[in-house]
């Protein structure tokens, strides 16, 4: 696989070069308590008109992994990161603060949950969305008065030079998520990442999102990663989907080979515990048994095996890595997806 | 301001240049100013009204603006001043004041016989100032010449002289600066300062050019109102004040004495007080009224220790009414040392015995002891001592500190077993505490009284009041001595005089009494 | 019989600033059976919260009856309202929220038994163990601040806190939106078990629809303070009649990409109108895709045919025929 | 939001006529006879008569309700009677008397916001830098000495030992230096940590995290967003020890021998000069009030909540 892999990116020519690779990625949490490994060697690439979903329960990682090589995490959090997160070849671990600067105000937008803390509640809509237009692409107050416009008539809102007068509690939740998409997408990014974006919304306005969001990407030709726990959202935009469990990636592949053909018994817990829609009414409702384990003190072995159906002895012993299922779809799971007796899995 | 070119610009900013020196300069409004000739004196009060017929500005400041007909000398000698010399009838009810001649007010208006009664006629007689006997018994004035005024009194009143030395209601106002009604507008005097401003920040005096005396040495006098006295102290160490001190200017207490003497460049002087701190009993407290609790009582105080602990040595210790600074002050009695022994046996003769708290019939040898800054600084810490030695002979002494107004109502109503008192000192006394203090029948409705006896007293006290020159020592003597034999009081210390000041002034002289600002005499470095 | 009816409801909100009026509830009426689990469905802001609150106790109703139990709770003075609401308990959405933090979780079931008048402190002992049983949580719970349980757990606590009252009905308002999918199915499965063992019925309040469908006999769909449609769950999603609750179901996701991107959804154009200032007419026509003329004009009344009901325009026309689906 | 505006307006009013019966109580609650201190203003003999006289012509027995209703209706008409002390009309006392008074409180106040929001700004700049350590140890200093301390180190300082700055008086701005530093020195302080940490708070807000993502810097950030925000904490706290000063100020006026109206009202305490007390106390009340009031509005100002709502 190392092989193939090098092959691969010798012979990638520049305009197929990944926009996001990320590669042996950990993240250290530092919290008022405790240290947390938030995230293990985490490693995934998405190209530009790609969408990769990245999906798991709360605590699993999936925002921190997307967020802290960028600085973006909330206040007061430290994070130390390990190992490479190259954007469009740049490697983001030596970039200066100045750079980090140029890098989000024009190569990476960022939509967050809850637009309304997501947002300054104090400050008009329109110089919330100019500034970076002015500070990272140097508009003139005019040009980018009329930028944040087409800005706001981009991600379908009515009236724009209206709406630029407002503040955010004068929107509704779901044209606030326009806004926040609106700014994300100002400085014309390579990449978008998109955290929980229709989590906080109405299924009226989720809908509204999700297409507006799938328009966008393949309008502006990005890559996209959209972080989110509705398996819903993956199945209905995103081209790949890695699934994260305690810190690390342990299924990985297109959506259709991880939703229909889940090697991982995590996948497969998330999947079944949707309810169908043709379940019975009143029928028991499937989900997991146990809860996540504590990141501040990992488990030795998988960190799934305490609650997983197939768990064997070896499990608690090592983790498993991801090893192929079958072309570009890997699990982590000694027990569905062993390592090809080549061995050339643990060569990394 | 609708056009402003760059020239009226650089014009505006060379005048700030050349004024913000000045401003920054005068950083204070008394702060030291070119000149050298201010003198920088505090007061812990603003001057308030200085209208010379009334109570309520400060005596000190009006001592500097308006003249008396007559000064107090040294060792109550009276001296002239607009008067250059007067006749009393032998029966001492006439009094003829011949006037100095061409003093004029500031203003410029004469001292003549006529603005000189017309001053008279704002106060004298009337009910407010009846507590001076010259008004209480004045009959009648006259104007007998330009320059010779006559004043003729019901009775006679030996004090009359000395209490026109003083300052409010005594001295004269310009009858030019008057208003149409005579009432008083501003300040003008014939005293050696003339106001420029007076108010809450303080009084600005400079000096009066047409006044009939010596004139003062330096042009400008200055009277900040600090009313801290840390912060006279640190103004005076910064180098701000030349002088300050005196107990209606602005008090010195004996720390901070200790504090500026350490302080390089400045003198601490003293000098023999005028009044006394008296433990007065209220004579009609039924303990009180045994002699042998209250000789017991000042048998207790060692007034050594007091005068040099309480007021770090700047207090005479004695068992006298008055100082020998005052005229009339009688024989000086030695100071006893503490005896708690004698205090002991006089009350365990009297029949007060028993452990602790002695007791006489069930009754408790309890006394209060009502104290108040106001009236007597350094009362609190004077009243703790107190209290501890009299402990030590069997007494129970509490201690009520009140505030001004609390103890203006109670001392004179008499609800007080014992309380500090302080005596009016030059030039009101012998005869202003002997009356107000000790005189029966007379109420001033404010001071209360350190002991009175109808009977014995009194008689003693109206001869001494009544008697002429030639007789007057003896009857003070005798009023003293009865005071002494019957342990009617007990008499703690005489403060001393405190006054401090920096090098700028080279020569300081004491005013006669503490009613006034030194002044003449003082001469700046 | 319906253990709880709630006939006209009306409740309003006055802004103290603007004297505007936000009608939250709009002549509501609501059946719920005993031992049934009844779906309330919406956007945020449709009122079905609301709804809940002002059922018990919570809001004050401005007109409309609530007979629980019987007993028509609004003609009873204060006091007696409360009493009659004794076996009615509500669910807040954030457990965080609804528990004191400094407080164990045993001494706040104890506390819950102590309201209710038990003074024996081993009845209450032996009470919170059997709740313990029924919430599935573990002993060592007990000793436990909110902070330190999971959100499960909490969520679960809380459930726990509002059995011990011994209710017939639940109100929960949105109880597993803050629970991760994985929690979700052990929150509502004690929900099944609590009607099915003890009989309690449930008013489950919810955005989430997939949810809603599984666990509840009869949804209604919310809409700026009236219900615009109501019927047997399985009924009402496989064939919504209301343009809106079309649109709703029409939001639920499939997990299979090939059946989710190949299937047609109804996507509602903006968003819910100001509750201040609802639309003339039918309150949806703004974002309805059938909208006609009369949508501005009317107010739709209520179809009622074979245990379903629809406020909408569209079947104005067919009257007496069969509610079927008209567009 | 001239609904809200009317709103505080109408119960800054009828917390003004409440103050206004507190202050007249309080003061004629006094124990002593005031009468008798009239009195002996007059002369210094004071007898019974006189003080009945003076109680009739004061109208001193007359009811309390009937006294404050006299009372407050000449301080209606600006007449808030003569002190007993000095005769001068009060009015006139308290207008001469302000210059000094508004100095202080102002000029401590700007020193106080200058300080607080300086070392709050620099020590959010650089998070842990030597700032933040200033405002830690400020902070706890701030709160425990003693204003009369703070003073007299002062004066000390640059007064006595260095002869920089003059100990006393009321003159020149740089006779101001001292007073205003040693009044504004303590709520300077305390609102430096009150301010650093609202300015944290907002910098640990998610839209700060948002305006990161956009490629803004912590300095823009801090400027644009972070102090705007934390503007309405920070104007409340320090509303608060502003309106405080005034009872700061009645320690710091005597001891620079400022002769303001905290001066005058500690003068009037010893001597019970009551018609002075009342007025005095009205106008700290009527000050009090008046901070709340412009707090509350400027608070509406700068929440677009508010603000939107009254407009719509």
């Amino acid at each position: 696989m190392t092989a193939s892999r090098a092959e691969a990116t010798t012979a990638m020519r520049p305009a197929d070069q990944p926009v996001l690779s990320v590669k042996g990625l950990s993240v250290l949490l530092f919290t008022e308590t405790a240290t947390v490994r938030a995230v293990t060697d985490a490693g995934y690439d998405v190209g530009r008109g790609e969408a990769l979903a990245i999906v798991g329960e709360s605590g699993s990682g999936k925002t921190v992994m997307n967020l802290a090589p960028l600085g973006l995490l909330p206040g007061g959090v430290r994070a130390v990161v390990g190992g490479s997160v190259e954007l469009s070849g740049e490697d983001l671990a030596v970039a200066s603060e100045e750079r980090m600067m140029q890098i989000r105000g024009r190569k990476v937008g960022v939509v967050f949950q809850d637009p309304l803390s997501a947002l300054n509640p104090n400050r008009r809509i329109g110089p919330q969305i100019e500034e970076v237009l002015r500070l990272r692409l140097g508009l003139d107050p005019n040009a980018s008065r009329a930028r944040a416009i087409e800005l706001l008539t981009m991600v379908g809102i009515p009236e724009p030079d209206r709406r630029l007068r407002l503040f955010p509690h004068q929107m509704s939740g779901g044209m606030r998520q326009r806004v926040m998409i609106a700014i994300a997408i100002a400085g014309d990014p390579e990449l978008l990442i998109a955290d929980e974006p229709t989590t906080a919304l109405d299924v009226t306005i989720q809908a509204q999102l999700l297409e507006l969001l799938a328009r966008l990407q393949r309008q502006l030709h990005m890559a996209m990663v959209l972080v989110t726990h509705d398996i819903g959202v993956v199945a209905r935009i995103a081209d790949r989907v890695a699934v994260m469990y305690a810190g690390t990636i342990v299924e990985i592949g297109t959506v259709r080979d991880v939703l229909k053909r889940p090697r991982h018994p995590y996948t497969r817990a998330l999947l079944a515990a949707v309810p169908a829609p043709d379940a019975e009414v009143g029928s028991r409702f499937t989900g997991l048994t146990g809860s996540p384990p504590d990141l501040s003190t990992p488990p030795a072995g998988c960190a799934f095996a305490p609650r997983c159906v197939l768990v064997q002895p070896e499990c608690r012993l090592d983790a498993p890595r991801l090893a192929t299922a079958g072309g570009d779809h890997k699990a982590a799971c000694w027990i569905t997806t062993p390592v090809s007796p080549s061995g050339q899995e643990f060569a990394r | 301001m609708a056009s402003f070119n760059r020239r009226d610009f650089l014009l505006h900013a060379l005048a700030a240049g050349t004024v913000a020196p000045a401003i920054f300069s005068s950083t204070s409004v008394f702060a030291q100013s070119a000149g050298t000739g201010t003198l920088r004196v505090p007061t812990a009060r603003e001057a308030n009204d200085l209208n010379p017929w009334k109570y309520s500005g400060l005596w000190v400041v009006s001592s500097l603006i308006y003249d008396p007909l007559v000064s107090y000398g040294p060792g109550g000698k009276i001296v002239p001043a607009l008067a250059e010399s007067w006749t009393v009838s032998d029966d001492g009810l006439d009094y003829v004041f011949n006037l100095r001649k061409g003093v004029v007010f500031s203003d410029g208006a004469p001292f003549d016989a006529d603005a000189a009664l017309w001053n008279l006629k704002h106060w004298i007689g009337q009910s407010d100032h009846s507590w001076l006997s010259v008004s209480a018994n004045f009959e009648a004035m006259r104007k007998i010449d330009d320059t010779t005024i006559g004043i003729k009194l019901k009775a006679a009143a030996p004090p009359a002289l000395i209490e026109l030395t003083t300052i409010n209601p005594m001295r004269f106002l310009s009858p030019a600066s008057a208003d149409a009604a005579g009432n008083y507008v501003k300040p003008v005097g014939t005293g050696r300062w003339v106001v420029v401003n007076s108010n809450a920040n303080g009084s600005e005096l400079v000096r009066n050019d047409k006044y009939w005396g010596d004139k003062p040495d330096h042009d400008r006098l200055s009277i900040p109102v600090i009313p801290e006295g840390r912060s006279r102290v640190a103004a005076m160490r910064a180098g701000e004040l030349d002088m300050m001190g005196g107990s209606f200017a602005a008090k010195i207490s004996p720390q901070e004495a200790e504090t500026l003497k350490a302080a390089p460049g400045i003198t601490v002087v003293t000098d023999m007080g005028t009044d006394t701190i008296v433990l007065g009993f209220n004579p009609t407290r039924e303990i009180l009224k045994d002699p042998a609790v209250r000789e017991a009582a000042g048998l207790c105080l060692d007034r050594a220790a007091i005068a040099k602990v309480v007021m770090a040595g700047y207090a005479d210790p004695t068992v006298n009414l008055f100082p020998p600074s005052v005229p009339y002050a009688g024989r000086r009695e030695p100071v006893p040392g503490r005896n708690v022994e004698a205090a002991k046996q006089a009350l365990e003769a009297a029949g007060w015995t028993g452990d602790g708290t002695r007791q006489k019939n069930g009754v408790p040898l309890a006394l209060e002891l009502v104290i108040s800054e106001d009236a007597v600084p350094g009362s609190r810490a004077l009243s703790e001592v107190i209290q501890s030695q009299l402990n030590e002979a069997g007494f129970q002494v509490s201690i009520r500190q009140v505030d001004h107004v609390t103890r203006h109502d109670d001392i004179p109503n008499m609800k007080y077993d014992m309380s500090l008192f302080i005596t009016n000192g030059a030039p009101y006394d012998p005869h202003g505490s002997i009356t107000i203090f000790f005189l029966s029948t007379f109420t001033s409705g404010t001071d209360g009284k350190m002991f009175v006896d109808a009977k014995n007293l009194d008689p003693l006290i109206l001869k001494a009041l009544a008697a002429d020159e030639a007789d007057r020592a003896a009857a003070y003597q005798a009023v003293l001595d009865w005071l002494r034999d019957n342990h009617a009081i007990c008499p703690i210390y005489h403060a001393k005089r405190i006054w401090a000041h920096t090098e700028r002034v080279a020569t300081f002289v004491f005013p006669t009494t503490e009613y006034e600002m030194p002044d003449k005499g003082i001469v700046l470095a | 019989m319906s253990l709880l009816t709630v006939k006209d409801l009306v409740v309003e909100f006055r802004d103290a600033d603007t004297g505007g009026v936000n009608r939250a509830c709009n002549h509501v009426s609501l059946d719920v059976d005993e031992g049934e689990i009844v779906g309330l469905v919406g956007e945020s802001g449709c009122g079905k919260s609301t709804l809940g609150r002002t059922i018990v106790g919570l809001e004050h109703a401005r007109s409309g009856s609530i007979i629980f139990d019987g007993v028509d709770i609004l003609s009873l003075p204060g006091g007696r309202q409360r009493q009659a609401r004794r076996n009615l308990q509500y669910i807040f959405q954030d457990p965080l929220a609804a528990l004191e933090p400094r407080q164990t979780v045993g001494s706040a079931l104890d506390e819950a038994l102590i309201i209710k008048g038990e003074r024996n402190p081993r009845a209450r002992a032996a009470r919170i163990s059997e709740i313990l049983i029924a919430t599935n949580l573990p002993s060592g719970i007990l000793t436990r601040r909110p902070r330190e349980l999971s959100g499960g757990q909490r969520q679960r606590v809380c459930i726990a806190r509002a059995l011990l009252a011994e209710p017939k009905l639940l109100i929960c308002d949105e109880p597993v939106s803050s629970l991760d999918m994985s929690l979700r199915a052990q929150v509502m499965n004690l929900f099944l078990s609590l009607r099915d063992d003890l009989g309690v019925a449930i008013i489950l309040i919810a955005h989430d629809l997939s949810i809603v469908r599984q666990a509840s006999a009869r949804v209604n769909v919310m809409y700026l303070g009236r219900i615009v449609e109501s019927g047997p769950s399985a009924e009402l999603y496989a064939e919504p009649l209301h343009p809106y609750s079309h649109a709703l179901t029409s939001a639920i996701l499939h997990v299979d990409p090939d059946i989710e991107r190949n299937r047609e959804r109804t996507v509602l154009k903006g968003d819910l109108p100001s509750p201040f200032a609802p639309p003339s007419g039918c309150s949806f026509r703004t974002r309805c895709p059938n909208a006609f003329e009369t949508c501005a004009e009317l107010e739709p009344r209520e179809w009622i045919e074979a245990g379903r009901s629809v406020r909408c325009h569209l079947y104005d026309e067919v009257e007496t025929k069969q509610l079927t689906m008209a567009y | 939001m001239s609904r809200i505006v009317l709103r505080r307006f109408l119960s800054a009013l009828v917390l003004m006529v409440f103050a206004s019966i507190a202050c007249f109580s309080i003061v004629t609650a006094f124990p002593g006879n005031v009468a008798r201190v009239i009195a002996e203003m007059r002369s210094s003999t004071v007898s019974d008569e006189i003080v009945r006289q003076i109680e009739v012509e004061y109208g001193l027995n007359d009811p309390l309700p009937l006294r404050y209703l006299h009372w407050a209706g000449r301080a209606l008409s600006g007449d808030l009677g003569e002190s007993l002390r000095t005769g001068q009309p009060v009015a006139e006392a308290l207008i001469e008397r302000a210059p000094p008074t508004v100095t202080l409180i102002i000029g401590g106040g700007l020193f106080a916001l200058v300080m607080g929001a300086g070392l709050a700004f620099l020590g959010a700049l650089v998070p842990g830098s030597i700032f933040d350590r200033i405002i830690h140890v400020l902070s706890l200093v701030g709160a425990s000495a003693p204003k009369f301390f703070v003073a007299a180190l002062l004066i000390y300082t640059f007064g006595v030992a260095f002869r920089l700055l003059p100990t006393y008086g009321f003159g020149g701005p740089l006779s101001w230096i001292l007073p205003c530093i040693s009044i504004g020195i303590i709520p300077g302080s305390i609102l430096s940590r009150v301010a650093r940490v609202a300015l944290a708070e907002e910098m640990s807000r998610q839209y700060v995290v948002t305006a990161i993502s956009k490629g803004l810097s912590r300095r823009r950030i801090l400027m644009h967003d972070a102090v705007p925000n934390a503007l309405p904490v920070t104007i409340n706290a320090f509303a608060m020890h502003f309106a405080f000063m005034v009872q700061a100020a009645l320690v710091i006026e005597p001891i620079f021998a400022w002769p303001g109206i905290a001066a005058y009202f500690v003068e009037a305490v010893r001597f019970r000069d009551y018609q002075v007390l009342q007025s005095c106390l009205l106008v700290f009340c009527i000050f009090f009030i008046l901070v709340n009031l412009s707090v509350d509005l400027i608070s509406v100002t700068l929440d677009p909540k508010q603000r939107q709502k009254g407009l719509a």
